[in-house]
């Protein structure tokens, strides 16, 4: 086992299932020679070739529509926005057709392609390149939205993306791109889409996060612990879409007390529907209201104050205590 | 001004093959087949009666908004040229080139009366189905054939949109993709002159629509669109470019909706009847009828009979459809095909819905 | 005043804005000479001349993103997506500009435009004419997201929206545009945006709605009166973002049990939003878990099929009595 | 083969005015004033100065990522032909451009240094602020330019943006919608060559990015970009052309980027050494100097005394942007300009924040 960053660990991914399934493609702005603007795609071009791993012009549309296109013939692309923030330029392909195609066909085509994009703040990067919008598309029927949080099980759901039947959009963390290591095996790894995972186990209170904002989480948990010896759970959501409500909501039966935590919005966010999901299936054991630790209703600043913006460890310590204190 | 010109490769030409009234230019004859003829003859007869009665159905309020293909019947010049197996891509008016390529008109019935079951693919056949986004599915047209050329397959990929299509940035990413890329994609412009209310000389300022592919370094024709041989004999062209590897065409097939834009359109709103009237004279089938005559192809018993022919093929179908709507299809079908598996909360959905169902059937 | 139905009384707003205010632009496909599809804006052309009522060509992104540069310029442009369902081709301009350059700009510049989209099903209309995606726009700072649901409201909220110095999203229910007439005054009459209403008293229960499936819950209430003798206060939310918590914390305080209704898709949806801000501002006061009535996170089916896709009123009361049996 | 050729209107040239050796082309002289030339020189010599600074404070780890312009300094002729009120529509990297139309240094450099209150926009200028997505602002330009239109005021609106541009649908869009409309909005394409790894060559097939302009039946040319005269003299008569109620037009401006695409770039991972020495030959401002030079309009001394000149500007400007960052601007100025109001729950989310301010200066 080498230990990787998540960049890594997503070039390692690609490159495995590429070697295995010659149906998979990589396409996107700048993937091919340059290997990507975060080098998420290094090497590949080389290896694959240009066939393969392929330049293509400067439109996101036509990068997704193309990529449907590629994977109604049985192909299985793997195509890049270069920034969550120029996804939405793709919004109608992947709202009208990647998500529809099986339903419209009547289970006679489908659309086996992955969408990555990195996402999030953290990076000290220019206007649009910090947003945080997987609510847009965990809202739409059809479409499947992964969020990753370690190099680790970043590419373990990568591969189970790829081998998806359905489209996957998969969101990548930024800020996590190069934050740290971890031993990631060589042999072939998948995680089910879907499925939540309990990052750290606690019995006082619950927080759900996911993404970059897992590791504020983490962290906040740690210090929690020392400081007033209050026990947190964690979940790491995983899969944004379909949301895996039973392992939170087992959680917050146990604890009674929840929050949850992402960069995003908070408004009309993914939070948001946590909530809902707990009310509606846990509502009697809960014993204080959720409260939501995110990122506010404007557009992100730019970075200078970008970690104010953030929900950093700060900012969750202060929501669980004032969960626990209620 | 002593500035340099800078010469352009491709022209922009104008195909057209048997004039208005059915007199062919021979020097241009693609020489069909007299059986190729006849079977378009007949297809092309086959889609405007299909079209007035599914017109017929909707009036009656049986079907619900449809989109007629009155005056576009020629289309199917285009797709007699492709295999079962190239790829068709259409827009929302191709009922004539679906029904060519194997699509039950039960089914176009189906869809059209809002049955989600209509959207059956017809076997054998890679025909994508109806695209009402307009403008969209030209990429997937153009992935289609990337992927076609990445296996080295010898399939094409035909694409249909309008001339309002040409409008959406889609086409033009599309259009680029292919040219870039040089994959067999065929797109075929239907230019019948109206995007709804909005004429083609206000929908973008270019004296032809043709003339778009010169952005992609593509070649692109403008052939008349009511004359099914020049329609057969550009895409025939445009195919053979593609399968034997030397890119994409673009095609605008000049044509007019004789009728309403949908169903749910008066033109009254925005055009002249006289405007229509003109067409008339150019309508595809008389002037076809005419030519086969000429030849001796046809004659009145014929054109009798092909029309009582495919009449009774109409009502077979329609009479199939209804059996089908008998059959009161489960509207728990609603939950199928949303992705391979259905995951637990949407199962639950469905659950909800069906115990809604047995609450309902169970007397209230 | 006269009966009105939506469509005439929104036809009504635009006519006196327009003639107020000649900087008040109409632009979309088929919105000059056929009046629209739904003939909304019918006879402006005839009275204001192509140069204010522009039939655009077909391109939603251009639409969107002219209509931006109109009003940077100092006009206000009224323009119309023809369904809402394509309106998902313009969200990158909306994103990244509509929302935004107020603030990029530090507010030398604004965006006084509305953008007009019927939405929502029951017209027995083709695939993509169905659509309820506000949350998309709702989860998006700055913009505003704005759903009417009778013609005097449909009109009192358009022309605040046309007033508006901000971007608003107006989604216009399609299904009501015919439904039921309603008394419209003649005079000018505005009502401000961000403020939801109560559209039934009641002291039981309470139900938050908008749009379209308003009016199923209006049935509901009366029906739940009738056959329970329960009184249902309904809440029209009018306002999707920026959302008026006030209103509806206060009445769920007074009841202690609620149920959100609408027809988007429940995952993600706007009445998740709902349930978060009654659970971190109301928690205490609620009994019963919030139920919510809405479309299932399925792509809407054909139309055969729509009136059991959408949330009719047996489904509303259904959940009424299941919130209330808790 | 019989086919009818259609005959386009337009044709496609290319103009350049002084060569790569400063050499005039006397036949198409612009014939600016002494002084303007000065100024233009002037204003290339300080665009090129702060962008070298700026790199140097990128690397000292003072400023963020940005687009260098290093090569694209002759972009100055097109907005040298506008009046402050008319429309700048930038990109990204007209950094240039956006100096000569007033933006402070400072302004600037707080930009790239994250602090929102760079996008000040400066007085008495229609400059829109910087604009990231790939050609998504040509939109607004075609938009700003039919309002101008409709007020029947003289203002045109210009807008950059780059040869990857192009292939975006938007840019489609805007072209297409300026040609209909006939508004005032004048197209420059900045062709360096390079979208970020992808070669002009691999971003779309045309042999010149200017031909794209016939797709609309828009009047387009080719100019040589590293050209400050030709710039000049094609957009004043695209300048002129729309102040005359003539519409819009597109020019491509040939030139290139000598440096990275942004800071965190590496193209050697793409090009060659070699390919960018090339074009160190066509650079921009030598050639002008070279012109200014035989011109008898400056010598030695001159130059020197204008990079003094520039040097000292750009340390002044620093200078004040270091000043502004010493006062820390407040972290709660994020909520400024959301919209005109701030809704309640946006509020409450400001207390927030200032809570968390508080307690965190409050010791912690
Ligand atoms: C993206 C999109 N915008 C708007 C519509 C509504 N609409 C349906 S057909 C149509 C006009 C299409 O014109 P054209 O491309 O010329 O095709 P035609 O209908 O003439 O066959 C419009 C505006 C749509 N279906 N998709
Ligand atoms: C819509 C969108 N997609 C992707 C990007 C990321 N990106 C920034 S610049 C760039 C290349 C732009 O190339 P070009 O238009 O030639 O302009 P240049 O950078 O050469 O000035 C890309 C892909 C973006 N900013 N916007
Ligand atoms: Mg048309
Ligand atoms: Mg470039």
């Amino acid at each position: 086992m080498a230990k990787m960053t998540m960049v890594q660990a997503i070039n390692l991914a690609l490159m495995q299932e590429m070697e295995k399934d010659d149906g998979v493609m990589v396409l996107g702005e700048d993937v091919g020679k340059d290997g990507g603007v975060f080098r998420v795609t290094d090497n590949l071009m080389d290896k694959f070739g240009p066939e393969r791993v392929m330049d293509t012009p400067l439109a996101e549309s036509g990068i997704a529509g193309f990529s449907i296109g590629m994977a109604l013939h049985g192909l299985k692309p793997v195509c890049e926005m270069q920034f969550s923030g120029f996804s939405y330029f793709a919004m109608h392909q992947l709202e009208a057709h990647a998500a529809r195609l099986r339903g419209r066909s009547l289970g006679r085509f489908h659309v086996p392609m992955v969408l990555r994009a990195p996402y999030g703040g953290g990076v000290r990067a220019l206007e649009h390149h910090s947003e945080s919008r997987e609510a847009y598309f965990a809202h739409t029927p059809g479409l499947k939205m992964v969020i990753p949080s370690t190099p680790r099980n970043a590419r373990a759901l990568l591969v189970s993306a790829i081998r998806d039947p359905d489209p996957v959009i998969f969101f990548e963390p930024k800020a996590l791109y190069r934050a740290f290591r971890e031993e990631v095996p060589e042999d072939e790894e998948t995680l089910p889409i879907g499925k939540s995972r309990i990052a750290r186990e606690g019995k006082d209170v619950t927080v759900i996060s996911y993404g970059a904002t897992l590791h504020s989480v983490m962290e906040a948990a740690e210090k929690l612990e020392e400081e007033d010896g209050v026990q947190v759970e964690v979940i790491d959501l995983l899969t944004i879409s379909p949301l895996d409500d039973e392992l939170f909501s087992e959680s917050a039966r146990r604890t009674g007390r929840v929050v949850v935590a992402h960069e995003a919005p908070r408004s009309f966010g993914a939070g948001a529907e946590v909530i809902a999901r707990l009310v509606e299936k846990s509502f009697l054991y809960l014993e204080a209201p959720v409260r939501r630790v995110t990122g506010f209703d404007i557009v992100i600043p730019l970075y200078q104050r970008e970690m104010d913006y953030l929900p950093g460890v700060n900012r969750v310590m202060q929501g669980v205590r004032e969960t626990l204190d209620f | 001004m002593p500035r340099k010109d800078i010469n352009l490769p491709y022209k922009i030409q104008y195909l057209s093959i048997l004039d208005e009234n059915g007199k062919l230019d021979k020097k241009l004859d693609p020489n069909l087949s007299e059986d190729l003829l006849m079977k378009l003859y007949r297809a092309m007869v086959l889609s405007r009666k299909f079209d007035e009665r599914m017109l017929t159905l909707q009036r009656q309020g049986k079907i619900g908004t449809f989109a007629p293909i009155k005056g576009q019947e020629a289309q199917i010049g285009a797709v007699a040229v492709l295999e079962p197996d190239d790829w068709l891509v259409p827009s929302f008016r191709e009922m004539a080139a679906e029904l060519w390529r194997g699509k039950k008109m039960e089914n176009i019935l189906s869809l059209y009366a809002g049955y989600n079951e209509g959207g059956e693919i017809p076997e054998g056949f890679n025909n994508l189905p109806v695209s009402i986004p307009v403008g969209s599915q030209t990429l997937h047209a153009a992935g289609i054939a990337y992927a076609i050329r990445y296996r080295k397959q010898k399939q094409v990929a035909m694409t249909f949109f309008g001339d309002g299509a040409t409008s959406e940035g889609d086409f033009h990413e599309a259009m680029n993709f292919a040219a870039v890329f040089q994959v067999p994609a065929i797109f075929i412009c239907q230019n019948n002159h109206w995007a709804i209310s909005v004429p083609r000389s206000h929908q973008t300022r270019s004296k032809t629509l043709a003339q778009k592919a010169l952005a992609y370094e593509m070649p692109g024709i403008q052939v008349d669109g009511n004359d099914v041989l020049a329609v057969y004999a550009a895409a025939k062209e445009a195919v053979d470019r593609g399968r034997s590897g030397e890119g994409p065409t673009f095609i605008e097939c000049v044509t007019y909706r004789m009728s309403v834009h949908t169903t749910a359109d008066d033109p009254k709103k925005y055009r002249s009847e006289e405007e229509v009237e003109g067409w008339v004279k150019k309508d595809p089938i008389t002037r076809f009828e005419k030519y086969l005559r000429d030849k001796n192809l046809m004659d009145d018993d014929q054109v009798k009979a092909t029309e009582e022919e495919v009449s009774g093929e109409i009502k077979e179908a329609v009479g199939r459809w209804e059996d089908f709507i008998k059959k009161t299809p489960d509207p728990l079908s609603m939950f199928e095909h949303l992705l391979e598996e259905l995951p637990p909360h949407v199962e639950q959905q469905r659950e909800e819905l069906k115990a809604e169902q047995a609450q309902r059937k169970g007397g209230k």
